[in-house]
């Protein structure tokens, strides 16, 4: 079978696909910041938060954890409407993000946090910081920086999950190649392109990451 | 009246009972030295008394006010005693300055200028000045101890609780530690220390607590409890650490 | 139209969940044989082999499964290579989890204490012997409880599959859902299926976890 | 030649819809089942060799055909002057009665109505090719991958309207569901067509035939009734 | 002729050069204590006779065969001259007779028999016959400590390098370990020790060999090193020490 690639058609399309890269990014953007977030605080409720936080925080990340992406995106998508509840496409998907995200950062959080020195949690007390003060200021930078790879690892797996929001007619980058080939029929080039922008992107991102792991902690800890 | 009177305390690690009835009090500007054993509940008074552990029956007051479990109490006891620990504890995010800084600001409420001028006099008094902007693992252990004893003293607090502050140390760095613990003692505070240095405790110690399974077994000055130990125990703990 | 009843949506979707189940098997398996064998280049293989697995990695955790998958099957059919479904599946399925697991071991081989390192050098051991017989025990230890987590991305990552043609559970709930038109019933039964099949996997690499962390404090 | 290796193999692989009911979808035993799954069966017959169904999504049907795993696509295709260029298609084997289908105090009744709305369409079917031509700019597409969330999305309101078939419309108030969907207009009756590779010109003539003689022997008529509810229009 | 032999040693991390060029030789029996302050290179000289690290420049010989950095000779070397760390470095997953028994079997190729023979022999010698079933952490550190000794010894090596393989213990710990050094030394066994524990290297040790920044700055017998130290490093590193 010889098959000849085509990229022609990629001028009628170009704008599709930046549009879908724009989204993509945008998804990750609010899925990141907003999901790390959420992290922070389910990973204090569960290690540290009031006793009747804590079953609640265990029951939302085990749910989340052992479905797929694509059931929770639906049940946000055309499940919530039911309840009163409409977001539209691009804010459900943001929101499934977020959500996703949320469970899993705050497992890799919680176990920065449970990595921490008891004598970490100690020394706040007896200078008599609050509880809240201390994880505040005493544990979290710490534990974030401990976690730091880990947590840039599942934002990159996380954007890599995105593709699936092109099911509820969110227009990203996989809806872009989807997009294309419906009307060209060129399934080979588009997918091959969107997964060669997919790879930038991943590449990308962790690379920014990182870096903003070097700004947010700019004190290097020598080996422990 | 005493600055710091324990009352019968007793505190247990689910069956373990590991302190049996203790009766103390230490008055201001008194510095006591707690000896004894490993496992004799030394470290774990000093956290008692610090509210770092519940307590289990007996009663712990500062100052005149009885400690009580709930975080108000808790918080206001912490600023009248402060602790060093055995591992320094030092935030390892944050400098030398920032350190002592933070809880000034975070629990005093001190605006950011007064507590760096603060810091920097306690600094300077434990002979790191020039190590405002070093982080902790860029300090030797003898300076992080230091650092931990400045931020201690920045609280203010009316006495320091230290659990075997040079244990951890390598030998040459023991003295200057112990230096700044000598200046402490000299300028009246009041010092309530876990310690293996005994040359130490003889010399700067006003009274020397020996404790063994949980109880203060023998007590008094040190040139009595070290010169006459009257009880079998603390004679066979002398022996072997000198 | 056919008319379902809910019997029959139950009893195609735990059909479909063989599927699942087979394919988790085999990526999980041969992922972790694959995985086993990169992992010793990866910290063994000096300035040729370990760039290249580093390269492998980032490819295969740096593109979206769906796209691996579909390049497994198609790509190679525009070669002229007739793969069938289920041999593209298991190999893409097997590659992918083998790029996650050899970094996931080798976060744990670096964990192993240096001094365990030395002081095996130190008896005259070799880097083989080092590592068949200090450190490798000892990550393999540590490994276990991110290693079962990792599974219950297997289990989801099957999922993709369906891009190829396969009819797992989540292919089965959409073709399903298309022919019922009951969505939530559908969809709803598919996370249930897999909640259980996943739940018990995370709680066992939890449990693994706290007892490791229990019985040794090295 | 393909029509060759057909018969010497004495089995033609089809690829079907399992999600575009009623062209393809599947019954209680999960065998697809649908117009375009007859059409192929219909094919078999009268070629005289075994049938083989492979299941596709729109995603994949295309790299099915040009990897060489089907020798036709039966997905109720529309065509386009792209999509010629990449594959070649036979006669029109099936109508598509379209339109655009609102709740009953809607009030659209053609195209350019649709303005400033939401409409719900499945990607890559032919509603949403007709669809993108005729209507107005400041309307929005929402594209779904498949019938079901093109019609999740109306039945939960996230789209005010969506285009799809009379026959997945009325499989809908079957349901009875609260929000009925009912016809505001249709859109240009565009017929479906099968897929098969470039330069197979002796298939393509052979799948021209059946569907010729089909249509006059009232096999596909039949079809039609089962699938459709209704006949074949004038001038397929 | 010495039983090691170093001369001109030198070794860099990066720009930092740890060892200046190092001469020192150890004859066969000699137990020569390595004091200096901390950072002075004391371990990094060690680590270098041990083939732990690669060296920059000089040689060093042991038992006639100079050192290369090739995989063989680093091997023959270590089956020469064992290490004891101060983190003990015990293997977690072997009990104690395991531990020992470990490379035996895989380097010596010595069977099983033969090997739990000499693991029981040597965790006798080090006074823990009857723990040879037990896990690492069931130890306590003096008790971890004297296996890790236990295990180099039944290597049958020539030589034993120890790090301060007392500074991570409790110090009523400390003396069970020096015990069983104090015995080997006694035995005849060549020993090359960084410690802290001035009174021990005092009564045990031949030689004592003072680095400062990277040079053995002075060298001797402990009588006249401890009693007339020459130059002011010295002087002022005892002081501290003392
Ligand atoms: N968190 C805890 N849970 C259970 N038992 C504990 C805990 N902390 C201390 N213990 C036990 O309480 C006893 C006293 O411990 P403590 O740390 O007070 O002794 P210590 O005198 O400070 O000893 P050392 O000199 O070794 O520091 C010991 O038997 C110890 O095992
Ligand atoms: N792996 C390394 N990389 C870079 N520098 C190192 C490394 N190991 C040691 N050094 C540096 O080499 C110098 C000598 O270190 P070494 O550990 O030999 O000192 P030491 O005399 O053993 O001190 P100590 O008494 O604290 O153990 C120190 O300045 C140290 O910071
Ligand atoms: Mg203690
Ligand atoms: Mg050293």
């Amino acid at each position: 079978m010889t098959y000849e690639f085509d990229f022609a058609w990629l001028a009628g399309y170009w704008p599709v696909f930046a549009r879908g890269v724009a989204m993509t990014i945008r998804l990750i953007l609010v899925g990141g910041v907003l999901g790390i977030a959420l992290g922070i605080f389910c990973a204090w409720g569960r290690a540290l938060g009031p006793r009747w936080l804590r079953p609640l925080v265990a029951l939302y990340v085990e749910l989340i954890r052992n479905t797929p992406f694509l059931i929770q995106l639906f049940f946000i998508f055309f499940g919530l409407p039911a309840a009163g509840f409409r977001l539209n496409e691009v804010e459900a998907a943001s929101l499934a993000m977020v959500i996703n995200l949320g469970a899993y950062s705050a497992e890799i959080i919680r176990a920065g946090i449970e990595a921490t020195p008891r004598g970490q949690f100690e020394a706040g007390a007896s200078l008599a910081l609050s509880p809240l003060q201390t994880f505040r200021h005493v544990v979290l930078i710490p534990a974030l920086q401990k976690i730091w790879p880990a947590l840039a690892s599942q934002v990159v797996i996380v954007m890599l999950g995105s593709a699936v929001v092109s099911q509820i007619a969110v227009e990203d980058l996989t809806f872009a190649a989807n997009f294309a080939q419906s009307r060209t029929f060129r399934a080979f080039e588009a997918y091959f392109l969107s997964t060669a922008i997919y790879l930038a992107l991943a590449i990308l991102l962790r690379f920014l990451l990182l870096r903003l792991g070097d700004l947010l902690f700019p004190h290097k800890r020598g080996a422990r | 009246m005493s600055l710091i009177a324990i009352e019968g305390l007793r505190k247990s690690y689910g069956e373990h009972e590991v302190l049996k009835g203790i009766d103390l009090e230490v008055a201001k500007g008194e510095v006591v030295a707690v000896i004894g054993k490993s496992g004799s509940g030394k470290s774990t008074l000093l956290r008692c008394v610090n509210g770092l552990e519940a307590i289990n029956g007996g009663s712990i007051t500062v100052d005149g006010a009885r400690l009580a479990g709930d975080e108000a109490h808790l918080r206001a006891l912490r600023l009248k005693v402060g602790m060093i620990f055995q591992q320094f504890n030092l935030f390892p995010h944050k400098t030398a300055g920032q350190n002592v800084m933070l809880a000034q600001q975070v629990v005093k409420k001190t605006g950011k200028a007064a507590a760096e001028a603060m810091a920097r006099r306690m600094l300077d008094r434990v002979g790191l000045g020039e190590k405002f902007g070093a982080y902790p693992d860029q300090l030797s252990g003898g300076q992080q101890q230091r650092v931990a004893i400045a931020r201690a003293l920045a609280m203010e607090p009316m006495a320091l609780l230290c659990d075997e502050i040079t244990s951890a140390l390598d030998p040459e760095l023991v003295g200057e530690v112990l230096q700044v613990v000598r200046g402490l003692a000299a300028e009246g505070m009041t010092l309530m220390m876990v310690t293996h240095e005994m040359a130490f405790a003889r010399d700067v110690c006003s009274r020397v607590v020996f404790m063994h399974q949980g109880r203060v077994h023998e007590a008094g000055p040190p040139g009595e409890v070290f010169a006459n130990p009257r009880t079998p125990e603390l004679q066979s703990f002398l022996g072997r650490v000198a | 139209m056919t008319q379902f009843t809910l019997l029959d949506i139950l009893r195609n979707l735990v059909f479909a969940t063989q599927w699942t189940v087979i394919l988790s098997l085999v990526s999980f398996i041969g992922g972790g044989l694959l995985g086993l064998g990169l992992l010793v280049l990866r910290i063994g293989g000096g300035r040729i082999f370990a760039p290249v697995v580093r390269v492998y990695v980032e490819l295969f955790q740096g593109t979206p499964l769906l796209m691996q998958l579909f390049l497994a099957f198609f790509g190679l059919g525009l070669f002229g290579i007739d793969v069938p479904p289920w041999l593209a599946a298991a190999v893409a399925l097997i590659l992918w989890t083998a790029a996650f697991l050899t970094e996931i071991w080798r976060g744990c081989v670096e964990a192993v204490p240096k001094g365990q390192w030395e002081a095996s050098a130190s008896l005259g051991m070799s880097y083989v012997e080092q590592m068949r017989h200090v450190v490798l025990p000892q990550a393999l230890k540590i490994a276990i409880p991110p290693t079962v987590g990792f599974s219950v991305q297997v289990v989801k990552g099957t999922a993709l599959t369906s891009i190829i043609g396969f009819t797992e559970l989540s292919k089965a709930g959409t073709v399903l859902s298309n022919a019922t038109f009951q969505p939530f019933t559908v969809y709803g039964l598919v996370a249930l299926i897999y909640f259980a099949l996943c739940f018990p996997l995370s709680q066992a690499a939890r449990h693994l976890e706290r007892k490791m962390n229990v019985a040794h404090r090295h | 030649d393909a029509l060759e290796d057909i018969k010497s193999a004495g089995i033609i692989r089809v690829a079907v819809p399992q999600d575009f009911p009623p062209f393809g979808s599947v019954g209680t035993d999960m065998k697809p089942q649908g117009y375009d799954v007859d059409m192929a069966r219909l094919i078999a017959t009268r070629l005289n060799v075994d049938l083989a169904l492979v299941p596709v999504t729109s995603a994949n049907r295309i790299p099915f055909l040009q990897t060489g795993k089907v020798d036709l696509v039966i997905s109720s295709m529309g065509k386009n002057p792209e999509r010629d260029a990449v594959i070649d298609f036979s006669d029109a084997y099936a109508p598509f009665y379209n339109g655009v289908f609102g709740p009953e105090d809607l009030a659209i009744a053609d195209a350019s109505d649709l303005s400033g709305r939401t409409v719900g369409v499945t990607r890559g079917s032919i509603e949403d090719l007709e669809l993108t031509k005729i209507a107005p700019a400041d309307a929005t597409l929402k594209r779904y991958e498949d019938n079901n969330g093109t019609i999740s999305a109306f039945l939960s309101g996230q789209v005010e309207a969506i285009a799809t078939g009379n026959v997945v419309a009325a499989a809908i108030i079957a349901q009875d569901p609260p929000k009925k969907p009912a016809m505001k207009f249709l859109i240009k009756n565009s017929p479906c067509y099968v897929g098969l590779n470039e330069n197979e010109p002796a298939l393509q003539a052979a799948v021209n035939e059946i569907i010729a003689a089909a249509k006059a022997d009232g096999a596909l008529e039949e079809i039609a009734q089962q699938w459709l509810g209704m006949g074949l229009p004038e001038g397929l």
